[in-house]
């Protein structure tokens, strides 16, 4: 079948799921799932042939492109509705539709018991829809459509438990302060098109780039910064970070792929896919850089202390996220999507995990009322172990490899306060994981006595995607970033790696650009050594967790200790509260936004209804009054009348005798 | 000094009478004495006429002619005034006019 | 005592009256006419004044008719006889019997109200005042063109010149006349009276 | 189709309706009037069946009798691509208001629709007449039934809120008339007195073209009163705020037709009139308006976030997507008066809809407290859902019609003055602000008290409501998809209007960077205050009023 | 006195007989309407025809006092149409008032003699005995109701304050006289012509045109010289009112026509400014206090001050040397009479019974129980205010297009005289529609008054609405003939 075909169905199958679900689902009742699904999952294979044509060089270094329809024909304005796959697009569809697929599955057990299960599951499809056209769009305004339809899906989602308060305030939250950032985007696309004339993709590129003589009406950093505002909104880079960790108020398949696996990973995809933008705005870069170390900063300080299994991971995303843009600013583009797809899997793995501790546990998400699960509930146990090796950077699992990479980078390319703040936050990020794996599976139970008896482990459709998502988390690494054989020639790619080597054309103009070139890897050289140190801090991270909140690993056995964590938080009081009120940025928030805020548009309205509309009725009163006023002329006596009478009389006389002689 | 045959005495002797009327129309309460007052004006008005008339050598004839007309129309006024006069009389039982004052502002 | 005090009366009136005739024929060397006129002319506004400002209506309304007599005299020394003559009969004969007649039918068994002006006397002669001088700054300031002497009209001329330039008015004043008697007959009527 | 008077019939057709249920018995009021109202819409649709889009903006099935030959007036319909938009847009909301009146109007029926029916004459008139004082009639005509249709089926404050609405409009039409008046002498003044063609539109506009126009004095004063009549039609900021009242007294069917035919006179008058008559006064007062449309845009939308009262909330909510038409008109780009015109149709589309919607839960609660309501998707799933499509197409959702207007404004006006759009984009947070809220304390949550207080009473969306807001929905979505489908019709009008107005003088920059200051702070405020209902659903202090 | 002159002013004639004729009518038949209103309407429609024919050509008669030209056919059928109006709004109101009807019909015909007189008239004198035949039968026609308090309060009023005009006017007029010593229209102008090429204004002139502008101002109700209009419309019978509000008023302006506007013509610069002044103060003062009426008589009292006002703007626009300000002035007076005489007969339709105020409160709920009445006087409340597609718009405008073309000629000041009436029109939609929120938004009254329901009123009121909206639609064919009325004088 012809690509022009395959790559619309992609998008279009979940978007027929959606239909259907919307239209009859209602009636389905427990059936509902079957569609959705269906849908994805064909989609999921469609998506692997396209992989694969697409990273063994069917389609050139140039991509495919499919048009649709001729969308806003505006004269100069003219937009595509077009899809356009290239190597890039293909590694992330390998994450977007793997995980939404897998997810799916998970869910058909995790929201069995809802009212709302037809709901759940058309959402999803709406979501996978937006997503896929989000990495499928070929043109800046389809992509920003799709930025909004999965804002939208998201909102839908967080907020799926309506009647919880919480819930509807956190979506709507999302969606605002993701319009914050999208408002960037907007203004991003309109000077493209005021100085390419163009809204798609590759051409605006490159006439921003090559043209660099030509002095544009709007220069480049700008543009570049204003596209990142809007990466910054999806990706919840600080400062608008504060809707991620509320978003877990939706149910926790949508956590894991919606606020873990994909959405959140599109501006990584967005800043990645105008690399050669950046690419010749340095300046924009630094910022891209700093957010990104300081986002991961700010958010792992923040995961070590805090309670609830969710918001941890949460918390822990976006630190990811920022490690990933921390490695877009230096210019490890590469790297950034390893980490991506690595941390995709691994975290919706995690994600799905927490969920099932929380099922096993009747709802509870607070790790102080959880301890000691590791035996009664083992798959998900097991699976959610490897998850935080894999994150805290243990070699050989996923996430050693592309976090290693980044910080390698980082530091290669002369970022040395990134690679710097990069190691601290992989000690913190070993920590963090660690201290919740053991307060929720290790140590005794603290589980509410009534739950106690009835903790089980979940079903086989949840337990078996934990499983599958498991082996990518272990292998991924392995597979994308070993140099050389024997995965190179199967893909027939060589040099530094399989994921590079699929990349490389994509990158080419922006390395270009800024002039880096591929270092060879160095194992006894100074990429020994920086690997060295991560793995070394990771291990010191995970240490320091082991000895404060135990482990029970093989014969590898210590009790938490509770007081010790007493006594250091003690010794550093402000920290301490800092990261558990999460740096105050909610009371920050609530005390502009609301407390000023409300005051402003209070006082607007009072200024419109009683000044601007207070005149209008003002001269209206006026002009009644006056009226009232001159009636008092008519007394009703003749005399009076006749004296008005007499007196204009003599003023007309002399307004006469005025022009006497003219 | 020739009062008599200066057209200007005939007119200032009309415009006082005139005023005259004025000031009792203005100033008086009674329909009747407002009545009278405007009588008193229609004169000072044909006294100008006349004068004209006998000072203006295109006017000859016509002055005396005009006054004569004015003094039938005044006639005609009077008569209507003093019916409507009588008729308010019969409603209101006073001739004091600046107490007809049912209908104001 | 009484008849003293008329007299008295008169006396001051002759008086009023004479005193200009006679500066304006002795000293001033005017023409009898002047004389005349001055004469006319005093009586003719003392008595429009008495008209405006006395108490009794009724006397108002025979100082109107003296008013109107000296007018009538003023007409015959500026030379128009016939109009003299008409503002005799109309004025004399007809308009203020008429008016004499409104007076005795509105009289209210009060008799004459206490207050003869309005509250607004001040402001009304003032304006009198105003006007007058206005008019006779207007008057005195104006060419009046050619300006001949008085010619005394033959009554004659007078009907040609009605019955032949002033047909229309004519007819048409008595058709006025008609209908203000029509319609003034049915104001008048009193309501009980069939109609 | 030409020299068959289609024109007339699809303006006249109505009256034709009104007059039979004038002397029709009442059980047939209804049906005539729907039947008319459906047979006006086919023929509109034949209409654009019937247009030819190639033709450059030239005006089709054109009419043309001698009126008032003295003075040159004539009797002269025409259509083009934005009118011919706008008269199908008023067609088709006219019909679906007519349906969605059958249930609340219960009382003197008859009055009713003949109103209706003559305001639909009146405002299809004005999109066609093509004779300045034809405009002038048909523009006054529509006044006096929307005076009736809230005067007597409004609210409780009705008659203070419809007496506004007619003062308010009036002063500035009559000034436009005085206007109308002047323009047409300076035009026989300057033809030897020959009175001929004084009145046409398309010869004023050609002689307004040909070298000169008409005299810079007359142009800045006639502008100003066309300027005055258009902008408290629109309406423009500060001349907005018979709006609110008059939408909130109005019956649902009026607030409809207000809201999505009425204020596009004004954005219609600036194009068709103010553009082509007096394109150097245009040019002189375009910073002008665009300082207002932007302050319209921001301010609209904040004060629209505190508004307690769901029909206010969509009035202010006008305020501001109108301020995108203005803006877009007088940026004076071929995307921003494109993009204005989009927005035209869709602010009709979507804001009928809300307006319906809104009447829809009125019918059932008789209230329209925002507070009051809550937790309405436990009640009416299937309402909640139709309005949340809308209230994401009105927040400008990509996909959904409202984007794509908007979008375009916003790209001609960046293109001319990055900060100015950079202020306009902003309303994206704000719409996203004050419409998610209400929706949020509308739909989310527990069932509130009061809802729970009418227990049976609280049905779902029934058949014929949904039938109404149906159309609406998908043309919002096939435009939203295809807005090829309107572009290419008004392409033509669009190229000629900026033809007109001589796109090449540009616009002084200061008072745009008042715009930015202003636009600056409005934004700065308005973030603050979209996350202001970010951790509660309660509403904010209520107005010092 | 030739055979020409009698036929010259044989619609003249015809009306005076007419006049007579219905007393006549009256005595053979007593105290029965049906011969009286054959002999009136059928007599009015007479002489109509007689206007018609015998004012096709121009003539003069009785050596140029009386001239017939398209101006004065234009006005003479006016002024017969609104007395026809008026005998047909009257009688059942006045039976049930138990006044006689003949008396009425003959005093309003010679009102109408007087007015026709006024239009004809080719010399001052015959304009003044015109004008006092046109303004005499008024004061009679406000006291008509004669036991009725209010109707004489406001005669009384009417007459004293008239009669106080008349000699003021007079007293300018005979100024005039003096200064030109001739009566005769024409030379006049042409002694002024003269007049004004040597010397300028004089200052008995100015004094002369002062009285007599005052004198006219009262006539017209124009301010400050208004004062009477409120109080004697309010006191009149509401038929009377009708006619008042009209009548006099075209009849006053047709006397201006031929005074000011021919005669005054050479000093034309002088009374312009004056006129203005009257047209600012008249229009806005008109309006201003008609915001605060609650009787409706009392407040269509003011606006028709207020239309007066309007009016002056044309004759002002005129004396700047356009010619449609005549025409629009013309115009706006046959406009004006057909919607006020129709708004009055709806008034008039509602009082059938002695003692119904024409207060606010007694059109409450109209629209609700007489749906036809309440359109008709929606309808001409819309005209009114001078919202199209009615006459009232029409005329407005036209008046405006006159001032408009005045200011752009030059005279700036004409340009702001546009502005102050527009504002003035929005303003007084206010009051004009406030009537139309009683009849349709305001419940009904609690005893709703009777109506009259009489044939001749009810055929009278769909004249009147017919009139009201043709005019406003097709003001073609009336257009040409104000055209040629105002050529004929301009």
């Amino acid at each position: 079948m012809s690509m022009d075909l395959l790559i619309p169905l992609i998008a279009i199958l979940p978007l027929a799921g959606f239909l259907f679900t919307a239209a009859v689902g209602r009636r389905l009742g427990k059936r509902a799932h079957l569609v959705p699904v269906a849908a994805v999952g064909l989609s999921w294979a469609i998506a692997m042939v396209v992989v694969f044509t697409a990273v063994t060089g069917g389609f050139g270094d140039e991509g495919h492109t499919v048009k649709l329809w001729d969308w806003i024909p505006a004269g100069a304005f003219h937009v595509e509705a077009a899809f356009f796959v290239d190597n890039l697009t293909a590694a992330l569809l390998i994450v977007v539709t793997t995980i939404g697929l897998l997810v799916h599955v998970y869910s058909i057990g995790y929201m069995s018991h809802d009212p709302g299960y037809w709901r759940f599951f058309a959402y999803l499809n709406l979501f996978m829809f937006s997503m896929l056209v989000l990495v499928l769009g070929d043109s800046w305004l389809t992509v920003f459509v799709a930025w909004e339809l999965v804002g939208l899906s998201s909102y839908l989602l967080i907020g799926f438990w309506y009647r919880k308060n919480s819930a509807a305030l956190a979506s709507k939250k999302a969606f605002i302060v993701n319009r914050v950032g999208d408002v960037g985007f907007a203004l991003g696309i309109m000077a493209i098109f005021v100085n390419t004339g163009t809204l798609n993709i590759r051409e605006s590129i490159h006439v921003l780039t090559s043209e660099t003589l030509v002095a544009f009406p709007i220069p480049v950093e700008v543009i570049a910064l204003l596209l990142f505002a809007g990466a910054m909104g999806k990706s919840a880079q600080f400062p608008l970070h504060v809707w991620l960790p509320d978003a877990m108020e939706g149910p926790t398949p949508v956590s894991a792929l919606i606020h873990a696996a994909t959405m959140v990973n599109a501006g990584v995809y967005l800043v990645a896919r105008a690399n050669p933008i950046f690419a010749s705005a340095p300046e924009a870069m630094v910022v891209v850089a700093g957010i990104g170390i300081f986002t991961a900063l700010l958010a792992a300080s923040i995961a070590m202390t805090q309670t609830d299994i969710k918001r941890v991971l949460a918390y822990s995303t976006l630190s990811q996220l920022g490690y990933m843009f921390a490695a877009l600013g230096v210019g490890a583009w590469t790297a950034a999507i390893f980490h991506l797809m690595t941390h995709g899997f691994f975290k919706g793995l995690l994600f799905l995990g927490s969920g099932s501790v929380i099922h096993a546990v009747h709802e509870e998400q607070d790790m102080r009322r959880m301890g000691g699960l590791a035996r009664k509930i083992p798959h998900t146990y097991r699976t959610m172990l490897i998850g935080s090796i894999a994150i805290a950077g243990i070699p050989p699992l996923a996430g050693f490899f592309s976090k290693d990479e980044i910080l390698g980078e980082a530091f290669k390319l002369g970022f040395a306060w990134v690679w710097a703040i990069g190691v601290v936050v992989a000690v913190m990020t070993a920590f963090y994981m660690f201290r919740l794996i053991g307060m929720t599976f290790w140590g005794e139970s603290r589980v509410d006595k009534a739950v106690e008896p009835k903790i089980h482990e979940s079903p086989r459709v949840m337990t078996i995607p934990l499983w599958l998502l498991a082996i990518p988390s272990v292998l991924l690494g392995l597979v994308l970033a070993w140099p050389g054989p024997p995965l190179g020639p199967l893909f027939g790619q060589h040099g530094p790696g399989l994921l590079a080597g699929w990349l490389e054309p994509v990158y080419a103009q922006g390395l270009e650009i800024l002039g880096h070139h591929e270092a060879e890897f160095a194992i006894f050289g100074i990429d020994g050594v920086l690997i060295l140190i991560s793995v070394a801090v990771a291990v010191l991270g995970m240490v320091a967790a082991w000895r404060l909140f135990g482990v029970e690993i093989g014969g590898l056995r210590r009790r938490g200790d509770p007081e010790r964590v007493r006594t250091l938080s003690a010794r550093v009081p402000f920290l301490y509260r800092a990261s558990l009120n999460k740096w105050w940025f909610d009371e920050l928030n609530h005390l502009v936004f609301i407390v000023i805020g409300g005051r402003v548009a209070a006082f607007l309205w009072w200024f419109d209804t009683n000044i601007v509309d207070g005149i209008v009725n003002g001269i209206g009163a006026v002009t009644r009054r006056s009226g009232g006023g001159l009636a008092l002329v008519q007394t009703g006596r003749v005399q009076n009348y006749a004296l008005g009478i007499a007196l204009g009389l003599i003023v007309m006389v002399v307004a006469y005798a005025l022009m006497v002689g003219r | 000094m020739d009062l008599a045959n200066s057209l200007d005495a005939y007119l200032v002797l009309a415009g006082a009478l005139f005023a005259i009327g004025t000031f009792g129309f203005l100033a008086r309460r009674n329909a009747i004495s407002m009545l009278m007052s405007i009588e008193l004006m229609l004169n000072a008005v044909n006294l100008a006429i006349v004068a004209f008339g006998s000072f203006i050598p295109n006017l000859k004839a016509d002055g005396s002619i005009i006054a004569l007309m004015v003094m039938a129309v005044a006639a005609a006024e009077a008569t209507v005034g003093l019916a409507i006069i009588i008729a308010i009389y019969r409603n209101r039982k006073t001739p004091l006019v600046d107490e007809y004052d049912a209908m104001r502002r | 005592m009484r008849a003293w005090l008329y007299l008295f009366t008169a006396a001051i009136a002759g008086a009023i009256i004479t005193t200009p005739a006679l500066v304006v024929f002795v000293f001033a060397g005017g023409s009898v006419d002047d004389a005349l006129f001055a004469a006319l002319a005093t009586l003719m506004l003392v008595s429009a004044l008495l008209v405006v400002t006395m108490r009794d209506i009724i006397r108002c309304g025979l100082a109107m008719i003296v008013s109107f007599l000296a007018l009538a005299g003023i007409y015959v020394v500026v030379g128009a006889p016939l109009v003299a003559a008409a503002q005799v009969i109309v004025y004399i004969g007809a308009i203020s019997v008429l008016i004499l007649f409104a007076i005795m039918l509105t009289q209210s068994k009060a008799g004459p109200a206490r207050l003869v002006f309005q509250t607004q006397a001040a402001p009304a002669a003032v304006a009198a005042v105003v006007l007058t001088v206005l008019i006779t700054l207007a008057v005195s300031a104006t060419d009046w063109g050619e300006v001949g002497t008085r010619v005394r009209l033959a009554t004659d001329t007078l009907a040609q010149v009605l019955f032949r330039d002033y047909v229309l008015p004519f007819e048409v004043v008595s058709v006025l006349l008609l209908a203000a008697v029509i319609g003034g007959i049915f104001i008048a009527k009193r309501e009980d009276e069939p109609s | 189709m030409d020299g068959f008077p289609i024109l007339t019939i699809v303006t006249f057709l109505p009256l034709v309706g009104a007059l039979l249920i004038a002397f029709l018995p009442a059980s047939a009021t209804r049906p005539v009037a729907l039947g008319t109202a459906l047979l006006t819409w086919i023929v509109s649709l034949m209409l654009v069946i019937g247009f030819a889009a190639g033709r450059g903006g030239l005006f089709q099935f054109t009419i043309e009798v001698p009126w008032i030959p003295i003075f040159g007036i004539e009797y002269k319909l025409g259509v083009d691509g934005l009118s011919l938009l706008l008269v199908v847009l008023t067609t088709t909301l006219s019909w679906i208001s007519i349906l969605a009146s059958f249930k609340p109007i219960q009382t003197r029926i008859k009055e009713y629709m003949i109103s209706f029916l003559i305001l639909e004459v009146g405002m299809i008139g004005v999109f066609l007449a093509l004779d300045t004082f034809l405009f002038y009639i048909f523009w006054e005509i529509v006044l006096v039934p929307m005076y009736l249709i809230i005067g007597i089926w409004g609210g409780a404050n009705r008659i203070y809120a419809t007496i506004k609405f007619v003062l308010y409009t009036l002063v500035g039409s009559l000034l436009m008339l005085v206007a109308i008046l002047a323009t047409a002498f300076a035009f026989q003044a300057a033809h030897g007195g020959d009175w001929t063609g004084a009145f046409d539109y398309e010869v004023l506009r050609a002689y307004a073209a040909a070298g000169g126009g008409f005299d810079p004095s007359l142009q800045l004063l006639a502008f100003g009163a066309f300027f005055l009549a258009f902008a408290i039609k629109v309406p423009m900021f500060p001349f907005h705020t018979w709006l609110p009242d008059a939408h909130v007294e109005a019956p649902t069917a009026g607030s409809v037709i207000l809201a999505s035919v009425l204020l596009k006179l004004g954005a219609y008058g600036f194009i068709r009139y103010g553009l082509s008559f007096y394109p150097d006064a245009a040019q002189t007062y375009a910073p002008v308006i665009i300082v207002l449309s932007l302050i319209a845009i921001i301010y609209g939308a904040i004060v629209a976030l505190v508004q307690p009262d769901l029909k206010k909330l969509v009035a202010y909510s006008s305020v501001s997507h109108m301020g995108f038409v203005t803006l877009g008109i007088f940026i004076f780009q071929p995307q921003g008066m494109e993009g204005a015109i989009l927005q035209m149709i869709n602010h009709g589309l979507i804001t009928g809809a809300l307006f319906l919607l809104v009447g829809v839960i009125y019918e059932r609660t008789h209230d329209r407290t925002i507070a009051k309501m809550g937790g309405l998707s436990g009640r009416t799933p299937v309402y909640v859902a139709i309005l949340g499509f809308f209230v994401f197409a009105s927040a400008g959702l990509p996909g959904l019609s409202g984007f794509v207007g908007e979008f375009l404004t916003l790209v001609g006006t960046f293109a001319v003055s990055p900060p100015a759009a950079a202020v306009a984009t902003f309303v994206m947070i704000l719409a996203a602000g004050y419409l998610l809220w209400m929706f949020q304390r509308v739909a989310f949550g527990e069932v509130s008290e009061f809802l729970k207080g009418l227990g049976g009473h609280l049905t779902d969306i029934d058949a014929v409501e949904i039938l109404t807001v149906a159309p609406l929905g998908a043309l919002v979505v096939v435009f939203g998809l295809f807005p090829g489908i309107l572009l290419d019709i008004v392409d033509g009008s669009v190229t000629r209007a900026l033809a007109d107005v001589s796109t090449g003088a540009p616009i002084a920059l200061e008072p745009l960077a008042v715009a930015a200051a202003l636009g600056a702070l409005a934004a700065v405020v308005g973030i603050r205050v979209v996350t202001l209902p970010m951790f509660r659903s309660g509403s904010p202090a209520e107005p010092a009023a | 006195m030739t055979f020409q002159d009698l036929v010259t002013i044989l619609p003249f004639a015809a009306a005076i007989l007419l006049a007579i004729g219905v007393i006549v009518a009256d005595i053979v038949a007593p105290g029965r309407r049906e011969p009286v209103l054959v002999v009136a309407l059928g007599g009015l429609a007479l002489v109509a025809l007689l206007t018609v024919v015998t004012g096709t050509t121009d003539a003069t008669a009785f050596g140029g006092a009386y001239r017939v030209d398209a101006l004065t056919t234009f006005l003479d059928i006016l002024f017969i149409g609104i007395v026809a109006l008026t005998v047909m709004f009257a009688p059942d109101y006045l039976e049930s008032r138990g006044l006689p009807l003949a008396e009425f019909s003959a005093v309003l015909l010679f009102a109408m003699t007087g007015a026709m007189l006024i239009a004809a008239s080719a010399d001052l004198l015959v304009l003044f005995i015109g004008l006092e035949l046109m303004v005499l039968p008024g004061y009679l026609l406000a006291g008509y109701h004669k036991s009725d308090g209010f109707s004489t309060e406001g005669a009384i009023k009417y007459f004293l304050l008239g009669s106080f005009s008349s000699a003021i006017f007079l007293f300018g007029l005979a100024f005039v006289w003096g200064l030109t010593g001739t009566t005769r229209v024409s030379e006049v102008a042409d002694q002024l012509t003269v007049q004004m090429a040597t010397g300028g204004l004089s200052a008995g002139l100015a004094l002369g045109l002062a009285f007599l502008t005052a004198g006219v101002a009262f006539k017209i109700a124009a301010v400050p010289f208004h004062y009477w209009t409120p109080d004697a419309y309010q006191g009149s019978p509401t038929p009377v009112t009708g006619y008042l509000s009209v009548g006099p008023k075209i009849g006053a302006f047709a006397l201006i026509l031929r005074l000011f506007v021919e005669a005054l013509e050479p000093v034309k610069a002088d009374w312009l400014p004056v006129v203005v002044g009257l047209a600012v103060l008249t229009m806005t003062l008109g309006n201003l206090v008609a915001l605060t009426q609650t009787n409706v008589k009392r407040m269509l009292a003011y606006s028709s001050i207020a239309h007066t006002g309007y009016m002056l703007v044309g004759l002002a626009a005129y004396a700047t040397g356009r010619m449609e300000g005549l025409e629009g002035l013309l115009y706006y007076g046959a406009a004006y009479s057909v919607m006020n005489l129709g708004a009055f007969a709806v008034i008039t339709a509602l009082q059938r019974r002695a003692g119904v105020t024409s207060n606010l409160d007694t059109f409450a709920g109209l629209g609700r129980r007489e749906p036809f009445l309440g359109i008709l006087m929606t309808l001409f409340l819309l005209s009114l205010t001078g919202i199209p597609p009615t006459a009232g718009f029409f005329a407005k405008a036209y008046v405006i297009l006159a001032a408009v073309q005045a200011s752009q000629a030059g005279a700036t000041v004409l340009g702001v005289l546009a502005v102050v009436a527009v504002l003035n029109a929005a303003v007084a939609a206010f009051y004009y529609l406030r009537v139309v929120v009683y009849m349709f938004m305001r419940e009904p009254a609690s005893e709703p008054p009777a109506l009259i329901r009489g044939r001749l009123l009810w055929a009278g009121l769909v004249v009147t609405a017919i009139l009201t909206v043709v005019l406003g639609l097709i003001p073609g064919p009336l257009l040409d003939i104000v055209g040629v009325a105002a050529r004929a004088i301009g």
